[in-house]
């Protein structure tokens, strides 16, 4: 079943008018399947990630669809989603390292949450000791308050919160940006760890590093100033892409043995358009090299090879 | 060129100052002109603070950083800043957010080059921005808002030019950045090396600090680690860290490997010395290599 | 659509936006209102109503509306006019000790911050002792030794007692900007210490600033109605608190005379107050995080 | 644990010094002789007496000793609890004098800060992201902060005493009553209590409101609440812990608060002639009874020293951070 997102479309209310971060968006994601959404800064991945779960006072949202699992997502109404989020979708927030109340000691919290969800902490106490087992964390951590915890441990922590109930989706946002890169590898592979072990169902994983989505996900979506460029396979996206955004991206990423001297490596020229009033047509029309007339029209996502989706003329 | 020699950094901690925190200790090397030396590290490691001593923005606690032979703690500050420029990890911070941007231009001129003409120095902006490959059009009395943050980091590399800087502490300069955008401005840092001038690039991130550099210091709680040739470092690793640093960087030729990360948390570097292994490449022998966890 | 035309239009919009929030911002429009409301009497009042607030000239104990239009003291003296020169000290008081508070607080505090070391233990040392010492108390006492007591002076000592506060505040707001990666390139731009705090940091914290001598103008209002109202007001002028000050002394209360005692608390609340609605306004404005969603 | 309280209690021993020393220095370092100004204001005429007073001040002040000398008898003298003789009530010593009127004005500074911290906060927790109750009530309370103690007496004086009749007006009881422990006496004193604390009660509490509305909308805009929400948890539950943790720097903002509190509850005695302190300072004023005043200063500069360190521990109690940064150990 999963999670099926049919064009969908929410924007942001500012001063100078309606930013639009989420301009259609259609896809799904399977059972089991760990999907990484990449983009750049502004592309919306963000948005859409906030926008499965809980939107913010500043979000609206204009139109389309989510399904989980067969039943429809209520996501612009706040009272409604209660009831699917933690149960059914689940978060585990950029801001890890602040997400716990500083002066509730851990295990309180979690109690306090569980309970204002209806739930018995004892029911599940055994349970989340048993995760923390998995995870490496001292069961001790319960009795101590966030302070007390290295900014790994309470990374560890609120995955574990998050996924407590086993919910159908979760939604991983940049969860690794703040950490070095061994402590990053051990996340990224306990995040792959859970869905192996049922904890969760399907993922997805936003972050601006296609290097590290490629380590762990299954499928990659290429987001681009709110819209969907390019999803793939994970070795697909990499190897071969189809979209020019995807593949001017790639190959402006230095790899390690790749050298200045040897061979120079170049960015995108330009910069993203602006939201607010987005060109009509293909929104990477003027940064694209391979740009003609035909992409002053739109361009719809095409299903190149199965499970290959373009947004592009030339594709 | 630029010599570190023994560095440490010493903080004084807790009320009273009672207790001490070794931020960095016994660092040494040496960057010439025209030369990029990467120095790498995960966070906690010394690196930045390195950075700022050598320019002058945290004092050294021991050892010495010497420019040309001279002292840095002993030269002049204005003129010494004249030679050596720092651009910095965060480009919005940088710039103070209530003015233009192009103000740091205006400070260097106030500062450096009162007497110079209007028309003469806005000459030497346009010709330091075409060095960055900026438009002046599109950069010139913008508020810093207004500009991406790859536009915001060339300018300060320009603005580190009008002074005819010989020596350029580059700190995180691409972590804040997009990936479309950072590699034009790693490209811009490695071709300064060809006007002559030396850069240390601090950074987090292997595979730019190999993309960039012909030497790498790899730092680790503090302590040099590994050093040399960057293809020696990245291809030949020796020290147990370098290694498994390089078998975590999410790469798109390789997958991780299956085996376990082992946890490699705190070495205990206190007496070990640093061994020349191969010419020019050092690593530090851990006499007790102690995993305390 | 050009990639300039995008940049330009949020430029004129950004000092646009805090002039778009504080015209529609109700707090501090009908603050704002009333302080100058309350300015323009305390100014003009005294002018266009020029009576003696001290001499004796009508029927003792009028009500008001009559030839008086506050009505008289139990002496005879004019309600009104004294009700607008009160005013006129009133803003005095604040104006003067609330501006040298923010002054003192300000050096204190830039000082303190900016500096750190040995100069900020000692600083706020000394901020810490005054905060806890109950100024009023002290300042009682020094009244009560002062043969003759003016405006002036019974201003020049609330604005020497009640920085502490301020010193504290804006010495954390500059330690937050201090390290702020502008300052570092301000220093790496051989721009001095004093320079750097009036020129980098301070215009940062205009805002908060100006916040902070609102509150203490409030706070300077507040405790010289006090001092007068306790009988160390002034002793060659008029005060809305020395007003407060003689209505209870003469028993005011218990011969109904409400005319005399309600004006002067009305000044001064609706003063203070308006103050207060107004720096809420403005915080509104600076902070977006407070506006209604 | 035991340093930071030791470094605190230094500060706070510091702290008397200074205000000791100042209150030493103001007589002796203010403008003009002091004596001069007493005696010329007792209007003596008679050369005799003016001479007699003289000496009697001089020594009195111990003015005859070098300075040291001076400061040095000045702390003795604390020590022991001699604070001099009032002149105002010769000869009672201002210590006695200052004893018996404590207990009233606690008695109204203590309910009315602890009850209107508490009310104050809760109310202010509870309009804040309340539309309705945000841009009615608030107002008010900033209309209360900015009401000055002796104004809002003075109505509370007028409207309910004076024109209404429900409560008297001044002074701690009846005078028709003895003091003892009768009802009728409790009666009396608490009928009399009612305005004084009504109206210190009253401007306190806006400003409580005020501030914990402030603090509560940071709270609910923080992280931690972002994260529960996210989860789904009942508002009660994010509300409970913005509160809670909003409560923190209040207790710091009441520290903060007690000098003006004490002057606030200084006039309002005085407008209800309630034989507290603030009665014995304005009679110190109008009498010229300079120990009077002296001896009041210094205790009203203990008083809140003290209480600022029953807050310090309080705080140190009630906020978990501060307790683990002084252990300095995690786990």
């Amino acid at each position: 079943m999963g999670l099926r997102v049919n064009d969908l479309k929410v924007y942001y209310q500012t001063l100078r008018g309606e930013v639009k971060a989420l301009d259609g968006v259609t896809f799904a994601v399977g059972d089991g399947e760990i999907l990484g959404l990449a983009g750049e800064s502004g592309c919306g991945k963000t948005t859409l990630g906030k926008s499965l779960i809980r939107m913010d006072g500043r979000m609206r949202h204009t139109g389309g669809t989510v399904e989980l699992d067969g039943a429809e997502l209520p996501i612009g109404d706040d009272r409604r989603m209660n009831r699917f989020r933690f149960s059914e979708v689940s978060i585990i927030p950029q801001y890890a390292m602040s997400a716990m109340n500083p002066t509730r000691k851990i295990g309180k919290m979690v109690a306090d949450l569980l309970e204002s969800r209806g739930l018995r902490y004892r029911n599940l106490a055994g349970e989340l000791e048993r995760r923390l087992d998995l995870v490496e964390l001292p069961r001790e951590v319960l009795g101590s308050y966030p302070l007390e915890l290295s900014g790994g441990m309470k990374q560890r922590m609120v995955m574990v919160i998050s996924t407590l109930l086993d919910p159908s989706l979760l939604i991983a946002d940049e969860i690794t940006s703040a950490l070095d890169v061994s402590t990053q590898k051990a996340v990224a592979r306990t995040l792959v760890g859970f869905r192996d072990r049922g904890f969760v169902r399907s993922v997805i994983f936003i972050t601006h590093d296609i290097s590290l989505t490629y380590q762990i996900a299954d499928t990659i979506m290429v987001m681009y100033a709110g819209k969907v460029a390019e999803k793939a396979r994970a070795d697909v996206i990499v190897n071969a892409p189809r979209h020019p955004y995807t593949k001017l991206l790639i190959s402006s990423l230095p790899e390690v043995g790749v050298r200045y001297a040897d061979r120079k490596l170049a960015g995108i020229p330009g910069s993203p358009p602006s939201l607010l009033d987005p060109p009509t047509g293909c929104r990477f029309r003027d940064r694209c090299p391979l740009a003609h007339d035909k992409c002053a029209e739109e361009p719809p996502a095409v299903e190149v090879e199965p499970d290959h989706f373009v947004a592009c003329w030339k594709a | 060129m630029l010599k570190l020699d023994a560095v440490a950094k010493i903080y004084k901690v807790g009320a009273f100052g009672g207790r001490t925190l070794t931020a960095v200790d016994d660092v040494g090397f040496e960057i010439r002109s025209g030369e990029v030396v990467s120095l790498i590290g995960e966070s906690g490691s010394g690196k930045s603070t390195v950075g700022r001593m050598v320019l002058g923005l945290t004092a050294v606690t021991r050892g010495s950083i010497t420019y040309d032979g001279a002292d840095i703690a002993t030269l002049p500050r204005k003129a010494y800043y004249r030679s050596v420029q720092g651009v910095f990890q965060d480009p919005f911070s940088c710039y103070n957010p209530v003015f233009k941007a192009d103000r740091v231009f205006r400070m260097i001129k106030e500062e450096y080059f009162p007497r110079v003409a209007a028309p003469e120095w806005d000459a030497k902006i346009e010709e330091s921005l075409d060095d960055v490959r900026l438009n002046p059009a599109q950069v010139l009395g913008k508020y810093p808002h207004q500009l991406s943050g790859g536009q915001l980091q060339r300018l300060l590399i320009a603005r580190a030019l009008l002074l005819d800087i010989k020596f350029l502490v580059a700190d995180e300069i691409t972590s804040m950045l997009d990936a479309s955008t950072r590699i034009d401005v790693l490209n811009l840092l490695a071709d300064l090396k060809s006007r002559g001038l030396g850069v240390l690039f601090v950074t987090h991130d292997l595979s730019l600090g190999n993309y960039v550099s012909e030497r790498t210091v790899v730092m680790h709680r503090g302590h040099v680690v590994e050093m040399g040739l960057t293809d020696k470092v990245f291809t030949d690793p020796r020290h147990p860290y370098t290694a498994k640093l390089l078998s975590s960087v999410p790469q798109l030729t390789t997958k991780w490997d299956d085996t376990p990360a082992v946890p490699l948390d705190i070495l205990d570097y206190g007496a070990a010395a640093l061994v020349e292994v191969e010419p020019g490449h050092l690593v530090r022998q851990e006499q007790s290599l102690r995993s305390v966890n | 659509m050009t990639q300039t035309d995008q940049i330009v239009l949020p430029a004129k919009r950004r000092g646009g936006e805090t002039l778009h929030f504080a015209l529609r911002n109700k707090k501090l429009l009908v603050g704002a209102f009333v302080v100058l409301a309350a300015l323009v009497l305390a100014i003009a009042g005294p002018i266009l109503h020029d009576v003696s607030p001290t001499e004796y000239i009508g029927v003792p104990g009028q009500a008001p509306g009559g030839d008086h239009l506050l009505g008289t003291t139990m002496f005879g003296q004019d309600v009104y006019s004294q009700f607008v020169h009160g005013l006129r000290s009133t803003f005095l008081v604040g104006l003067l000790g609330g501006g040298l508070a923010a002054v003192v607080g300000m050096v204190v505090g830039f000082v303190a911050g900016y500096r750190g070391g040995w100069v900020d233990e000692i600083l706020n040392m000394v901020t810490n002792i005054l905060l806890v010492i109950p100024t009023l108390a002290v300042l009682i006492i020094i009244a009560a030794y002062l043969k003759v007591r003016g405006v002036m002076v019974e201003a020049l000592f609330i604005g020497f007692t009640s920085w502490p506060w301020a010193a504290r505040a804006v010495r954390a707001q500059t330690l937050t900007l201090a390290s702020r990666d502008f300052v570092d390139l301000a220093r790496l731009s051989g721009v001095r210490t004093w320079k750097i705090i009036t020129r980098e940091i301070a215009p940062n914290m205009s805002s908060y600033l100006f916040m902070t001598f609102i509150l203490l103008f409030g706070g300077a209002v507040l405790a010289a109605a006090t001092l007068d109202f306790i009988g160390l007001g002034p002793t060659d002028g008029m005060s809305l608190g020395l007003m407060m000050n003689n209505a209870v002394k003469w028993s005011a209360l218990q011969l109904g005379l409400w005319w005399w005692f309600v004006p002067p608390g009305i000044g001064i609340t609706a003063v203070v107050g308006a103050l207060y609605v107004m720096n809420v306004g403005l915080d509104e404005v600076f902070n977006p995080r407070l506006r209604e969603t | 644990m035991r340093q930071y309280f030791g470094r605190k209690a230094l500060i706070y021993a510091l702290t008397f010094f200074v205000a000791v020393t100042i209150n030493w220095m103001i007589p002796r370092f203010m403008p003009g002789d002091p004596i001069q100004g007493l005696v010329a204001r007792a209007q003596v005429a008679d050369p005799a007496s003016v001479d007699a007073m003289r000496a009697h001040y001089t020594n009195l002040f111990g003015l005859d000793v070098p300075w040291w000398q001076q400061y040095v008898n000045f702390w003795a003298a604390l020590l022991r609890g001699d604070m001099g003789i009032s002149i105002w009530a010769f000869p009672t010593p201002v210590t006695d004098l200052i004893i018996r009127a404590v207990p009233y004005t606690l008695g109204l500074l203590i309910p009315a800060i602890l009850l209107s911290w508490w009310a104050g906060n809760r109310f202010g927790a509870f309009a804040a992201r309340r539309k309705w109750l945000d841009n009615t009530v608030l107002p008010i309370g900033y209309l209360l902060t900015a009401t000055p103690y002796m104004w809002l007496a003075l109505l509370l004086a007028w409207t309910l005493a004076i024109l209404a009749g429900i409560f008297p007006v001044s002074h701690a009881y009846s005078f028709a009553v003895q003091p003892s422990w009768s009802w009728e006496f409790l009666g009396s004193l608490a009928v009399h209590w009612v305005l004084p604390f009504s109206s210190l009660f009253l401007v306190m509490f806006g400003g409580w409101a005020i501030g914990m509305r402030n603090l509560i909308i940071y709270e609910l805009e923080s992280d931690y609440a972002n994260y529960l929400q996210a989860l789904g948890a009942r508002s009660r539950l994010v509300r409970g812990y913005a509160f809670r943790n909003a409560v923190l720097p209040q207790i710091t903002g009441l520290a903060l608060q007690l000098g003006t509190i004490v002057a606030g509850a200084l006039v309002t005695e005085i407008v209800f002639s309630y034989p507290g302190i603030g009665h014995l300072i304005l009679q110190a004023i109008n009498n010229q009874d300079f120990f009077l005043l002296q001896g009041a200063f210094l205790f009203i500069v203990l008083g809140v020293l003290v209480a600022n360190f029953i807050i310090d521990v309080v705080y140190t109690l009630v906020d978990p951070r501060t307790r683990i940064r002084m252990q300095g150990n995690a786990v």
